[in-house]
């Protein structure tokens, strides 16, 4: 099944994604009305920053994710056929043991609702907005095998560019 | 209300965080950390946390007390310090001086084991120690002979710019917490850190490589390392060449010692040797962090001058991130060592036979025949007193029956004595057997400096008043001295500091300020005889070593079984150390109920098949029995030991009922960490 | 606000145990288990947003005053429905309800972490995870 | 390990402040540099155009996204246009700044501004000969009619050697009206204009002349004729000036209008026994930025620091007012002086902060309005909290105002002992090294590195602005740092009693530079781009310094950037900056970070020079 892949030499931190991401899980779906919700809507993916290499951090929605296996209200749930790890805000009651125990650390906090935000995969929609948004396709939304293929052919148009240059 | 707030500096380990102690109306009434703090950042393990609970604990002694009969009779001071005088006096005049004992302390301020090796001095006897004998002599023999230094080679927060980290014989996790700060901010940095130790503790936790190694065979794995490291020519060469020498002899030796045969010794699995091996050798800078896991043992010595061979060879000292940082156990080994409270030194590591050195002590001192050789060490101290030449002793914060190895043979000792004088703030099992018991001052009721395991030389200050008729150390000593015809005046710790200055070349550069900001490092004071590349640089041997030609010796050990070996009637084998909540002898955590909560009493840790196979189950008593003798434990049985292996905590009396009298040759330390043993239901 | 856990860096010191007693009459509010000799896990009162002990109390003993589960020994009836309902077993009694009261406002516990794994706001914790796992990521790209 | 923020700075005084600033938990430029983190590529790039509605866009510089804008500018269009409308506002914003000396100097003209008056006759006399007009109106209409000219020449474009003037005229790049220019420039860059890059960098090199030959030149000769010109004065520089016991009060922006007022308040009997009466010691003007460059070469006043000390100045709770004008003036400081007691004071009818009193500036009365600030400053005094004030104890001497007429005084009335020096090797080139700090560089690390490494090789280094000032901190602007220069240059500087680095001024002063280097091309009868020199900003990132940058290079002055500017995205307008440009006007810019490697550039060059020239 489909899953969000990262380029990281692709990254330029330009943050669409972040807001993309906001926008798509406001009510109002679009950036001028999300900015003037309350509670603000929150962004479930991060661009962060080590040593210059910019790099989008985004659930990887685990098999066996300790985020769900460490909820005791039963509130994260991992989709069987999916596998898209989500929360059902109804059972979420802020105790943030998710967010502690998650390897990524891309699980949020809804400060006044205090509720466990994090990517739900845009759960009904085709691509996930993250991926649309991203300028130079640095998120990529396909199955695993396509990615490793998509990559693969980067390394071989390098490996050619090189050789080349040699010659 | 009178409040204050007292900056201290913490009583237990050699790391010396520093806190805060709360005085309402005299009397410390609770802690406040300390985030200024240059090693601790505000951080205390449970033994700081819980550190008023023994300064304050009821039964610390109160007055001087005088044996009679099985019991003591409180008296008054000037009753004491006669008895005491006269006591020691005879001895010295009937017997000489060198079957007279003074047993220092490294839990004392750097200002009293100074006084209190002069007064030994003073007084023509020889034997001086401290129980640094029992923790790292091995380190200072072994590296001494080195690299010519024998301390941590740079600060503990450096440990954070390392790449690879390589600790063995330590639990830092439970018993120098804060260290473990900056491993753990080394390893998010992305450095590889190897753990070696025969148990699974906390700080193999952090590990990437765990190497479980079986007890007592540590050469053999060190030297099993460095042949993977010669062989693949990953040995650091120009290093070699400008800065050591020896490694010829080294690279012959190492030929036996293929990463097969170590496994086979150290029932570590081959590939891990080698990946330990080539992870230490190739990255940019390297750290060894051990601690008594490696010097407790006959081979204590040669472990240690393994693990110099181990970094000489890859180069990996004298830059940032790189060195070794043997941890000490007390909050001021490494003072008490400076102080020269070990036989074979004088304050400032000069020894006894140069002519110089009683030359310059005696003038400073205005004696005229100092010492001019070796004493007895602690142990032999002891020993000597078993057979009958030492007379008397002097005992100031040590408690040796439960501190030294097979603790019957101290007893036997102490009470062959003619006269024995302790001085202590409480009744420990040691005081029990005294004739004159002298009420003395726990950390925070004086003041001073402790040299903490980074050589940083660090002022506590006096919270609060010693309790009932205790007094201060420096005025005890100095009225024994007194009373034994040197003649001296009473002094503050400021005033023996500054004779210290005068006499110590590392301490010579010290100042208040520095004292009162963030301590002082003792190489700052020394740029020329440790040539420093940056000034003040706090990192030692950054161009030279401090050896007669600057140069490192690399010589080859060679791996010789423990004293004792496994036999049908002992199988397993019994190994020690310490808990996070306890600490040494437990004369003061042993009286933290918050502390006793935790680790409440001896217990034999097992793996469930040595249990299993004596139908022993988690939680019962036992009975833990070795040729020497037997102690009752709870068993707990834990996955931490490998099987074949069980371990004691050393701090509950019982144990060194078991434990192996055995020495290393040069160190003189004793084999703490193997002994054979049995295990059956109690 | 309540206190975070970094479990990649508790190496089982017992000190955040201790210094909680110390501020508490010598009673933890914390509890420590290690598992499996891997790792350990500080358990303390997670502040929960909707909370089961709360909800049980029958005396409004327990009530939420803006971050913290406040406890309030004089309506307390010992009752102990809270240690059934927490999902944590992070309150506790003996007789009379134990619970982590963020020792309003600066945490013991947080201070003297010897190594950071005890945080004080979500913000650091989480970041300091994330930052992590992004280095190593960094670290696979080199 | 927690990075040090001390390591921030390797000013001595800036780093104890950032420790201080931290501990207290203030917030300062770094931090919020760091909180940025990560910035956005298309940006760093320059390949984002807001320039129309229907963007914004922006081109994959991967080539697998969208590589047109919706109107079909390609890469190096979004660029080079971004480009020159940065060139325009640094134009803009020097030539403002003159606009405004210039309406003083006609006020003062027709003694309608009481508080100033003529301080260097001579000077003027020479510019109305320069402007063939007699009187002091004729000369202020005329300058003021160079802002809305329609056609030029700029006057004093005349000043560049005959070869110069040629070149431009044939790449049609010679100046004309400064406003006109600037105009042009939005103009060119508004949708569906100017679509051709290497027009559009033609058009920037143009407009940037009219600033630099333009409004910075009028700016530092009219700030001459009514202040007076520098002269070689000794002085103080860093935090380390701020007095314990005394009033302080800082002045902080870019024009000498109304600082030069403060000054001569400072000194007002009637105000010093106001501030005894607070229970002052006296009254401490100190300057920071330009401001502080302007006071500092004509009053000695002390400078307290560069831009990004701007709020370590105010943490140290010793400033009582901090005033400000215009430019390089950070928003965060409202905030920042709201945690202390300083009065922040903003002063320009074009320049509001938020936490900022507005006390308004107007020529006419510009005595008072100074002595009004000055008084807030003193009776701001008593509520300064003694638990609050860290000075850092930081402060080195520095010798400064070195205009041109004192460079020519210092060499003993002309030029010929430097053209001599120059030819016999004991100066190997003149290095030019100005700009501002940025966070994105350990602060003054650029800066003092490259001069060191530069006087070392025996360059004599003229400087301005922020880097003026770290050089001061750092005790470069001294006769004795000539025992840190090359042998031959140490000669030199000894000989005549000057410091290897000389204090030319504030950023409009880089005219100064200019005018140095025609004067020393006429006298060696080459054009600039053939003298043994080279420019460089180590530590650059205002709009201001792009202009400078392209103005030197349009001058014929090769130059190196330390941080690098938002071209990289196409590879043909970056290439066309670093390297194209040299065989259209003769130089073109370098990028590199490293002040060593900089410095080696720079050399390089200058030796190349040298032998082209046969020396």
């Amino acid at each position: 099944m489909k899953e969000v892949f990262v380029r990281l030499d692709r990254c330029l931190g330009c943050k669409s994604c972040e807001n993309a991401c906001a926008v798509e899980h406001s009510s109002g779906k679009s950036l001028i009305a999300a900015l003037s919700e309350k509670p603000a809507s929150l962004r479930r993916v991060y661009v962060e920053m080590v040593e210059g290499q910019k790099m989008p951090m985004i659930c990887r929605h685990c098999k066996d994710a300790s985020c769900v296996a460490v909820c005791r209200t039963g509130a994260m749930w991992q989709d069987p056929t999916s596998g898209v790890v989500d929360r059902h805000a109804d059972k979420c009651v802020g105790c943030w043991m998710c967010a502690m125990v998650c390897p990524n650390g891309v699980i949020g906090q809804q400060k006044d609702a205090r509720l466990a935000v994090k990517c739900d995969r845009c759960s009904g929609r085709e691509v996930p907005a993250c991926v649309e948004a991203c300028p130079t396709h640095a998120l990529i939304f396909s199955e695993e095998e396509e990615f490793s293929e998509l990559l693969r052919k980067d390394a071989a148009a390098r490996i050619t560019r090189i050789y080349r240059a040699r010659a | 209300m009178t409040q204050a707030k007292v900056a201290v500096i913490c009583p237990y380990c050699g790391v010396g965080c520093g806190f805060y102690i709360k005085v309402e109306e005299g009397r410390a009434t609770g802690i406040e950390y300390m985030p200024d703090h240059p090693t601790s950042r505000g951080s205390l393990c449970p033994k700081g946390n819980a550190a008023l609970e023994a300064l304050n604990h009821p039964g610390r002694l109160q007055h001087p007390l005088m044996r009679s009969g099985d019991g003591f009779l409180p008296i008054s001071w000037e009753k004491a310090l006669a008895l005491a005088a006269e006591g020691l006096g005879g001895a010295l005049r009937d017997y000489g001086p060198e079957n007279v004992g003074f047993l220092a302390s490294s839990k004392c301020t750097n200002e009293e084991n100074y006084l209190f090796q002069k007064l030994a001095r003073s007084l023509g006897s020889p034997n001086v120690d401290n129980c640094a004998r029992l923790c790292h002599a091995s380190t200072v023999v072994g590296l001494g002979r080195a690299i010519g230094a024998c301390a941590t080679t740079n600060p503990l927060d450096d440990l954070a710019n390392s790449r690879c980290i390589f600790v063995i014989g330590s639990n830092f996790s439970e018993n120098h917490s804060p260290v473990a700060r900056y491993v753990i901010e080394a390893k998010e940095e992305g450095a590889i850190i190897i753990v070696a130790d025969p148990r699974r503790t906390p700080t193999a936790w952090l590990a990437d490589i765990f190497l479980q190694i079986r007890p007592g065979t540590d050469v053999a794995l060190l030297n099993g390392m460095m042949h993977v490291i010669v062989e693949e020519g990953l040995v650091n060469h120009s290093f070699l060449k400008e800065r050591t020498q020896g490694f010829a002899a080294l690279a012959e030796s190492l030929k036996e010692y293929t990463a097969k045969r170590a496994a086979e010794i150290t029932c570590v699995p081959e590939g891990d040797i080698i990946r330990a091996a080539r992870a230490y050798a190739r990255s940019p800078a390297s750290a060894i962090v051990y601690s008594m896991g490696v010097t407790q043992h006959v081979s204590g010595t040669d472990n240690v001058q393994a693990l110099a061979n181990l970094l000489l060879i890859c180069g990996h000292i004298g830059r940032p991130g790189t060195g070794i940082f043997p941890l000490r156990g007390q909050n001021n080994v490494q003072g008490a060592c400076d102080m020269g409270t070990l036989t074979e030194f004088y304050p400032g590591y000069r020894r006894p036979e140069d002519r110089r050195t009683t030359e310059v002590f005696g003038r400073a001192w205005g004696v005229d025949r100092l010492p001019n050789h070796c004493g007895l060490t602690s142990l032999e101290m002891m020993d000597s007193a078993r057979e009958g030449r030492l007379r008397a002793m002097y005992i100031m914060g040590e408690d040796p029956i439960n501190s030294d190895p097979h603790s019957e043979k101290t007893r036997l000792a102490l009470d062959a004595l003619d006269f024995l004088v302790v001085q202590d703030i409480f009744p420990t099992d040691t005081a029990q057997m005294a004739d004159v018991v002298l009420p003395a001052s726990a950390w925070a009721e004086k003041e001073g400096t402790f040299t903490s395991t980074e050589r940083r030389v660090q002022w506590t200050n006096r919270a609060v008043f010693p309790p009932g008729q205790a007094r201060e150390d420096l005025w005890i000593i100095s009225e024994i001295a007194g009373r034994l015809g040197l003649g001296w005046k009473q002094c503050t710790a400021e005033q023996v500091l500054a004779e210290i200055k005068s006499l110590v070349p590392t301490y010579r550069a010290i100042t208040r300020e520095m004292l009162a900001r963030e301590g002082f490092i003792w190489i700052h004071s020394i740029e020329g005889y440790y040539p420093s590349r940056r000034k003040g640089s706090p990192i030692l041997h950054e161009e030279g070593f401090p050896t007669p030609d600057g140069l490192a010796i690399i010589s080859p050990v060679h791996f010789r079984p423990p004293a004792e070996e496994t036999s049908p009637e002992h199988p397993l084998i019994l190994t020690t150390g310490r808990v996070g909540s306890h600490y040494n002898a437990g004369s003061m955590t042993m009286r933290s109920p918050s502390l006793l909560e935790i680790e409440p009493k001896l217990y034999v840790e097992l793996h469930p098949a040595d249990a299993s196979a004596r139908g022993i189950v988690d939680g019962e008593t036992v009975v833990v029995q070795t040729a020497r003798g037997e102690a009752r434990a709870a068993a707990r049985v834990s996955l931490r030991v490998a099987p074949g292996v069980v371990f004691l905590p050393f701090h509950f009396s019982g144990c060194n009922d078991l434990t192996l009298d055995v020495r290393d040759p040069l160190a003189k330390i004793p084999e703490l960490k193997v002994a054979a043993c049995q295990v059956r239901r109690g | 606000m309540s206190v975070y856990v970094d479990m990649e860096r508790c190496i089982a010191c017992h000190a955040c145990l201790v210094a909680c007693k110390q501020r508490h009459a010598g009673v933890s509010n914390i509890s420590l288990q290690i598992v499996e000799e891997r790792a350990a896990a500080p358990q303390l009162c997670r502040q929960c947003e909707r909370p089961a002990c709360m909800a049980v109390c029958p005396s409004q003993a327990l009530v939420q005053e803006d971050a913290v589960i406040a406890f309030h020994i004089e309506k307390c009836t010992g009752c102990e429905l809270c240690l059934l309902a927490c999902p944590f077993g992070v309150v506790w009694s003996d007789k009379l309800v134990h619970k982590c009261d963020l020792c309003s406002g600066d945490p013991a516990c947080v201070a003297t972490c010897p190594t950071q794994a005890l945080l004080g706001t979500f913000q650091e914790a989480v970041v300091r995870i994330r930052s992590r796992a992004a280095k190593t990521l960094q670290r696979g790209l080199r | 390990m927690a990075k040090d923020v001390r390591d921030r700075s390797i000013d001595p005084a800036s780093r104890e402040m950032l420790d201080v600033c931290q501990r207290a938990g203030l917030e300062t430029a770094w931090d919020r540099y760091e909180k940025q983190q990560p910035q956005c590529g298309f940006g760093e790039l320059g390949l984002c155009c807001r320039n129309c509605n229907m963007g914004p866009c922006r081109i994959d510089p991967f080539g697998e996204g969208a590589i047109k804008g919706v109107c079909g500018a390609t890469a190096d269009i979004i660029v080079a246009r971004n480009f020159l409308r940065s060139i325009a506002a640094g134009a803009a914003a020097h030539s403002d700044h003159a606009r405004d000396v210039a309406h003083t100097f006609r006020a003062v003209a027709r003694g309608e501004a009481p508080s100033y008056g003529i301080k260097d006759q001579a000077k003027l006399e020479r510019l109305m000969k320069e402007y063939g007009v007699d009187t002091e109106i004729a000369l202020a209409d005329a300058v003021m009619a160079e802002f809305g000219m329609q056609d030029g020449p700029l006057q004093f474009t005349r000043r560049a050697p005959a070869r110069r003037l040629a070149l431009w005229k044939k790449l049609g790049i010679e100046p004309r009206g400064i406003d006109r220019e600037i105009v042009e420039c939005m103009h060119r860059t508004h949708m569906g204009v100017d679509n051709d890059y290497v027009s559009l960098i033609l058009q920037g090199l143009r407009t940037s002349l009219a600033d630099g030959w333009g409004g910075s030149m009028i700016a530092t000769e009219l700030q001459d004729v009514l202040f007076g010109t520098p002269a070689p004065t000794f002085s103080e520089a860093n935090l380390g000036v701020l007095e314990l016991n005394q009033v302080n009060v800082i002045v902080h922006g870019h024009e000498p209008l109304l600082s030069e007022m403060i000054v001569a308040a400072a000194a007002d009997p009637q105000l010093l026994e106001l501030a005894k009466k607070q229970g002052a010691a006296g009254i401490n003007v100190a300057g920071i930025c330009c401001t502080g460059n302007e006071v500092l070469m004509r009053h000695g006043v002390p400078a307290a620091g560069n831009f990004l000390q701007q709020e370590l100045a105010v943490a140290t709770g010793a400033v009582d007012a901090m005033v400000v004008d215009v430019q390089c003036i950070m928003p965060a400081l409202g905030a920042l002086a709201g945690c202390f007691h300083t009065k922040f004071i903003s002063t320009s009818p074009k320049a509001r902060f938020p936490g900022a009193v507005h006390i308004e500036f107007k020529e006419q009365t510009a005595r008072e309005t100074a002595s009004a600030i000055v008084q807030t400053a003193v009776l701001n005094y008593k509520n300064r909290n003694p638990a609050k004030v860290h000075i850092p104890n930081e402060k080195s001497k520095a010798m400064v105002g070195f205009s041109v007429e004192a460079i020519v005084g210092a060499l003993g009335g002309n030029l010929d002992p430097l053209i001599g020096a120059i030819k016999s090797g004991a100066v190997r080139g003149i290095g030019a090294v100005v700009g501002c700090n940025n966070p994105k560089i350990v602060h003054d690390y650029g800066h003092i590195n490259m001069v060191k490494e530069l006087i070392k090789k025996d360059v004599l280094v003229l400087t301005t602005g922020c880097n003026a000032q770290a050089c001061a901190k750092a005790g470069l602007l001294l006769p004795e740092a000539a025992d840190l220069a090359g042998e031959g240059l140490k000669g030199v500087c000894k000989a005549l009693g000057i410091p290897p680095v000389l204090h030319m001024g504030s950023c409009v002063d880089i005219s100064r530079i200019l005018v140095a280097a025609a004067a020393l091309a006429n006298a060696l009868g080459v054009d600039i781009s053939d003298l043994p020199a080279a420019g460089a900003a180590p530590e650059w990132m205002s709009e201001k310094a792009v202009s400078i940058g392209a103005y030197v290079v349009g001058s014929g002055v090769f130059t190196v950037l330390g941080t690098v500017p938002p071209v990289l995205g196409s590879s043909a307008v970056a290439g066309l900056l670093t390297g194209g440009a040299k065989d259209v006007v003769g130089a073109c810019f370098a990028v590199e970070p490293d002040p060593f490697k900089a410095a080696l550039l720079m050399i390089d060059h200058i030796d190349r020079q040298r032998k082209k020239l046969g020396l």
